[in-house]
């Protein structure tokens, strides 16, 4: 089992979330969140001083995902959120040991989806 | 500050009937005449007192009116997204201000300046006017002045989270100079030195359901429709898709703040204080009530659940409705025409939404056009003298639909080619990338909420 | 709107006076008579004028007072917890709406109709007055309707966060159309067609500390009691654990809109427009910042921090304690009621909460209820003609008492009864799920604040 | 409430005319004596009946007086950081509340006593003023109240973010009980018992742009100057950041009741009921309105885009700059004042913020000293009677700038010692710890919005 | 060393707290999340349009332990969150390579608890 | 390839960011979260009743770095949260099994930076 971790613009959300769906993924969480990465920030001024937004607004997916599923939710990320301009975002994927449904406790490949 | 004074001019007026009298009254004869004189100072003391006390009333019943300007700004920011309040919040402030200054210069003598049967034609920035006097016309044109500030910024918010700020500071001036006054002229422009077809007609709209309130509208749906709508409000199979608002305490404060305002709006457009004022407030309270009450009820039935932005919509689609007649009908009237209002507004905006797919975020549309044209031709129902309920006849419901449909053609005319002229100009629509991102960034570098976390996915 | 008219009203009482004595100048020996007809239309003339000023200042006060229901919606918001936020708004424009169309029908009726002793029993939907006249009537109703949302809406917070729709809907029915105005008959019948045993009993309740607030406050009391206290509220142990409002600044605002709107509430009280408006509005002034100062300090005491809320709960306190006596008590007694409050509001508050274990969010029946009740009371000390501080005795107090106990046997009583018999037919609570969750999307589908990222785990 | 009783003061005029004229009627010769009688008569009545419109009038303007404590709330909440929220409201609410127990007690009585040339030195708690009467005197405390009221609430702006609460309590009694007061009695004092250098010179500020205004403005600048700028305003090499503020809504909600109070500081300053105050709002409305155009286009230029911010504090700038000037200059006079503040306050904010490092977080200075100051002096230029642009001379362009000048030595001077002294003993400023963390913890133990999910990383 | 990351229904943070505290298991991190599962959203109507409220309001708890400390935090999770109803949510556990406590320096094992 | 996950108090951000930028480290990711640790509570009044805050705002980074950085990052953030107060925060390191720049496409240590 894999764990899926996605930054992405908060704009592609939709677009990704519908590639997800068409690729039968149909389990995530998503959270707010701050990022600085290639992307540069912008400018607001506000009352004539300046203001560098260097952590940009990005919104964070974490997908749990058995191993068949990992290229799938990759390409159905990148799918939904590549745009070829700077600040499309990162996927990060690390190994998840274990999965547990609190409702029926569930474990493994079967809790996950 | 001024001190008190002692009241210089009704001295006057007693001093000039002081001499005559005296003068007169050595004679015996001379009784009668002196009599008179007395008849004439008390006739004079009576003028200048009533209107003073007009002139307060007035004023106070103005400021209630501006302070109407706070209460759209706080609706539409609330019925809008969180991404766009900077924006609508600017438009808002800058509507009035522009307009106050265009209606001060150009407006105010199309609307009541001496009329040239289609407007008119003087007064144009108070010349004529004493500047450092005590005159009528500075009362009436504050009063005035925030009529026309509240026909200008129904627009802002039919064409809101979409529509580029130039070109609305554009479209702002055009209004105040221009399409409200010259239609205000026919429906009100005797009130000062004009003169007006619809009003001579016998055409009742007392404090400008129409005149104010469906010219706004009309614009406002011309402005929709040629804006087209925000992205994400249909699916691409044509369904609506909800753009729920980011605060409805300040959409809801916003509602209250209309209708207080509104007891300036209504009222206050006696320009007189006497007793007509009391039974004005009534419908005008009567008509908010039942159009909130229904318009609720009404939600509940469509949507199994009772709706609050369909309620607040209720209590402003009362007013507007109770805005024509509220001196000319029953408080039972007002009743029946909020009722109406009320459920009108929530079957006009699924409608408008639903079927003919405009885009209006906060129901602009609804509450001011077809509200304003539903509670005009009431009164052609309900006027106490001569609705056609009240034994009147067909007469009066005939003339309220010229006017009716004269605001129509008139406002919602204008405001397609205005609002085309301007696409075709500045611009009229924000970049995709802009609308997404939001217009507060867009267009004025700042967020609304600086350091609240909102949940950038929508 | 109307244009500026020849005041025909007062044009024709000098035509009247002019005739009666051109005709009797002739003679003599009628020049007293003539003089006397001079005097008569003097009167008139003053009387027309000082009614007409009289409904101009009536109403203008009566447009602050509806106002204070947008400061109830804003206070009751902030001091709830944002899930319930749309619930809360919506109770607030529901009673009053609903209260207004109550009140009309039949609420004015009960309370100023010709009374059979315990109620008034006609002018039903202002039966006998001119629809389309300038009678008192209208400007006396409007009024009156105001105060009466005001008694309706002080319920809501305390049973917010918990109580189901459809019950709050129909106890507002009931204390627009009946609690309120019965007790309000007893009080203040007279002011219309009506009289009251507790206004011939000489029971001082100027702006009603005791009509409108503490009746408000004791029906609060009997909801929250009926209600039970919130999720949360509580601990096992029974220890009062604080849930915390989600706006503070809306509630100032909220106090802030209340504050002003009792300049019309007091000051309006005296429905005729001359000097004691001012003396009026400044007992009231200083009685609100003397509640705001002393129940800061109470609560730094106390909880060794300057409690905003508390502080915002004091400057309420004050009005109402005030509201009572604000024509009859000097500025320094004003001061001292005010102080009196403040500190009382603290106390009250935390007694509830504590010791008798009552949830009442927004603190009404400490506000409304304690402070209203107390400031009745102390009329009976500080009326500056027949108090007992002023030599007086103690008649008035006794007087004050017994008014102050009879409004909390009406309303308490009712308030109980009515609650219960709601909670065995429509019911009166929603489901612990909903109530965990919210009930703006329990009970109206939707949320205030959306986008907005709340912190979900309380 | 009171009955609706029989104008006993207005028919005790007439009886004693009737018996006069009876009396006199009797002979032929007197015919004239009773004219003259009648003639009494008639002045009695008018001056009577326009006393109690100017009571009303003047009520009135003291409640949207005093409404712009929300206003000023409101902007300054909104315009800072949302973990400052629950002090800065407080604040405001306790400047007023402790100013109006103060300058009832002290501050009136040093204002507008019997001078003994500096200060006014009797009528200490309106000793001497009927507590159960009618004068005028109440009416004129309670608009003088909310002036004081105003003065002081400037300051909180200025100082806001970082100031102890302690500490702003001592101030606010200080500026209520005396800064404020003595200057005024110089301006002012004149309007009830007292008399100034600074009025019998022949300075003209009508309602307060340097009186209120200036003296709140300047005061401000000594307190932020005293305590230094916000930690994280400016970087090590000392170039300004941006904080922004956390609630643009709230602030314009703050602007447009600042607005819509205006409507009673400047026309409600006549005190009296006549055409002048119709004149006055059209003054005060269009200075406002090209306030917020002017600073709008000025902050377009200057950062490439329209600043919300700077609209907003552009309509407060033209607000305060027309205060002096609002019953002396033409409309087209106040749109040069409104469009000279609007640029101006700009210019001003940009200039203490980079120039200068002195941190006002919401433009206090600006707005109120800096504009304040120019309006005083463009009464020079433009007074229709007497400025130098209408053939006035330089004379009271003279007079107003030593009034400009005793304003700021008096305020700014005073300010610097009365901060220095409280620092010197309460302290002035939280700890750095605090002030990180936000004041509504560390001063109150509370939050503002609750349940909100704040990026707590600013 | 685990982190185990789980998400649970908002309502239910307090009992799993109360869970947690009473196995010994003090320090937790919690965020508001987002979350689409098997539980179907609600909907929400406004002004008569339908909003299909797919994303469910959800806690994220991360909770880093020692081994034996692992299963009481699942028992302790499951304890406070299980209603039986869909969306009671999931728990995930990884691997933790290493922890440190920025104020003192400790690592690992020390530094956890 | 590794994740850090840094909990740190709100107010040291800007240094923890200063002091990442002066080790060349430019991409994080910054989330609000509550946290429960050694550092007691608070506790609010309100209305004079009791609110114990057990829950403390914090700061949640999320750092992806090659092994090499790895230290780095640590110090870095150490240097700009450490006050020696408790409630400084922790760090927690995770290993990381791929990352992709959803722009280029481009895979491991190369999509970190
Ligand atoms: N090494 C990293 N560690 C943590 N978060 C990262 C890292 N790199 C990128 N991110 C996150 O991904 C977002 C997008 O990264 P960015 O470099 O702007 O994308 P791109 O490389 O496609 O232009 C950043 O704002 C940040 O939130
Ligand atoms: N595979 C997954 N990846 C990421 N988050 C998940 C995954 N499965 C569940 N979740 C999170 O857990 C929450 C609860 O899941 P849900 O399926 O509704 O619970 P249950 O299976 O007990 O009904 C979801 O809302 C989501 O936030
Ligand atoms: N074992 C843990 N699991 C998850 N989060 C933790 C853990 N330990 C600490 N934290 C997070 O780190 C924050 C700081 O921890 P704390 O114990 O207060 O620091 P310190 O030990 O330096 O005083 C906590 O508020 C919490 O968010």
């Amino acid at each position: 089992m894999k764990l899926v971790i996605a930054y992405i613009r908060p704009e592609s959300l939709p677009a990704v979330k519908q590639a997800l769906f068409e690729r039968e993924i149909f389990k995530i969480s998503v959270t707010n969140a701050l990022g600085c990465g290639q992307q540069k920030g912008y400018h607001e001024t506000y009352r004539g001083a300046d203001i560098e937004v260097t952590l940009l607004k990005k919104v964070r997916l974490e997908i749990a995902v058995n191993e068949d599923f990992v290229q799938p939710t990759i390409e159905a990320i990148i799918d939904g959120a590549k745009s070829g301009k700077i600040g499309d975002g990162k996927i990060f994927i690390q190994s998840l040991e274990e999965c547990i449904r609190i409702r029926t406790g569930e474990k493994g490949k079967l809790a996950i989806g | 500050m001024k001190k008190k004074k002692l009241y210089i001019k009704h001295l006057l007026l007693l001093l000039i009937l002081g001499l005559l009298s005296g003068n007169l009254y050595a004679q015996d004869s001379t009784a009668a005449a002196a009599n008179a004189a007395n008849d004439a100072a008390l006739t004079a003391l009576s003028e200048s007192l009533q209107n003073n006390l007009n002139i307060v009333w007035t004023c106070v019943a103005a400021f209630l009116v501006f302070f109407m300007q706070a209460g759209f700004a706080m609706v539409e920011s609330g019925f809008t997204r969180a991404k766009n309040t900077v924006n609508i919040i600017m438009k808002n402030l800058m509507d009035f201000s522009i307009g106050s200054i265009a209606f001060f210069l150009v407006g105010f003598a199309l609307m009541f300046g001496t009329t040239n049967g289609f407007f008119g034609t003087d007064s144009f920035a108070m010349a004529g006017s004493d500047v450092a006097g005590k005159d009528w016309d500075w009362t009436f044109l504050i009063f005035q002045t925030v009529f026309a500030g509240t026909a200008a910024t129904i627009v802002s918010g039919a064409m809101a989270e979409r529509t580029k700020f130039n070109a609305y500071l554009t479209y702002s001036v055009f209004i105040c100079a221009f399409i409200y006054p010259v239609f205000g002229s026919w429906a009100w422009g005797s009130l000062f030195k004009g003169s007006g077809w619809l009003e001579n007609l016998g055409f009742v709209d007392f404090a400008g359901s129409t005149v104010v309130h469906s010219v706004g509208g009309w614009l406002a749906l011309a402005g929709a429709i040629i804006l087209g709508p925000r992205i994400g409000k249909y699916d691409p199979e044509g369904n609506p898709k909800a753009i729920p608002g980011h605060n409805i305490t300040i959409a809801a404060l916003g509602v209250f703040i209309l209708w207080f305002g509104w007891f300036g709006f209504n009222p206050g457009s006696t320009t007189f204080g006497d007793g007509d004022i009391g039974r004005i407030a009534v419908t005008t309270n009567l008509a908010a009530a039942a159009g909130a009450v229904l318009a609720m009820f009404t939600s509940w039935l469509m949507f199994k659940k009772p709706d609050a932005s369909m309620a607040l919509n209720g209590a402003l689609a009362g007013l507007v409705a109770i805005t024509a007649g509220c001196a000319n009908v029953s408080p039972i009237g007002s009743l029946v025409i909020g009722a109406g209002a009320g459920m009108l507004v929530v079957i006009s905006v699924t409608v408008l939404d639903s079927v003919f797919k405009i885009d209006d975020p906060v129901g602009a549309v609804s509450v001011h056009g077809v509200c304003g044209a539903f509670g005009t031709l009431m009164v052609g129902l309900l006027d106490v003298n001569s609705g056609l309920f009240y034994g009147g006849g067909l007469q009066l419901l005939g003339i309220q639909a010229i006017g009716v449909a004269s605001g129509f053609v008139w406002a919602f005319g204008l405001g397609l080619i205005l609002f085309v002229i301007i696409r075709k100009t500045v611009g009229l629509r924000v970049t995709e990338e802009e609308e997404l991102r939001g217009l507060d960034i867009g267009e004025h570098g700042m967020e609304g909420y600086n350091g609240f976390q909102i949940f950038t996915t929508q």
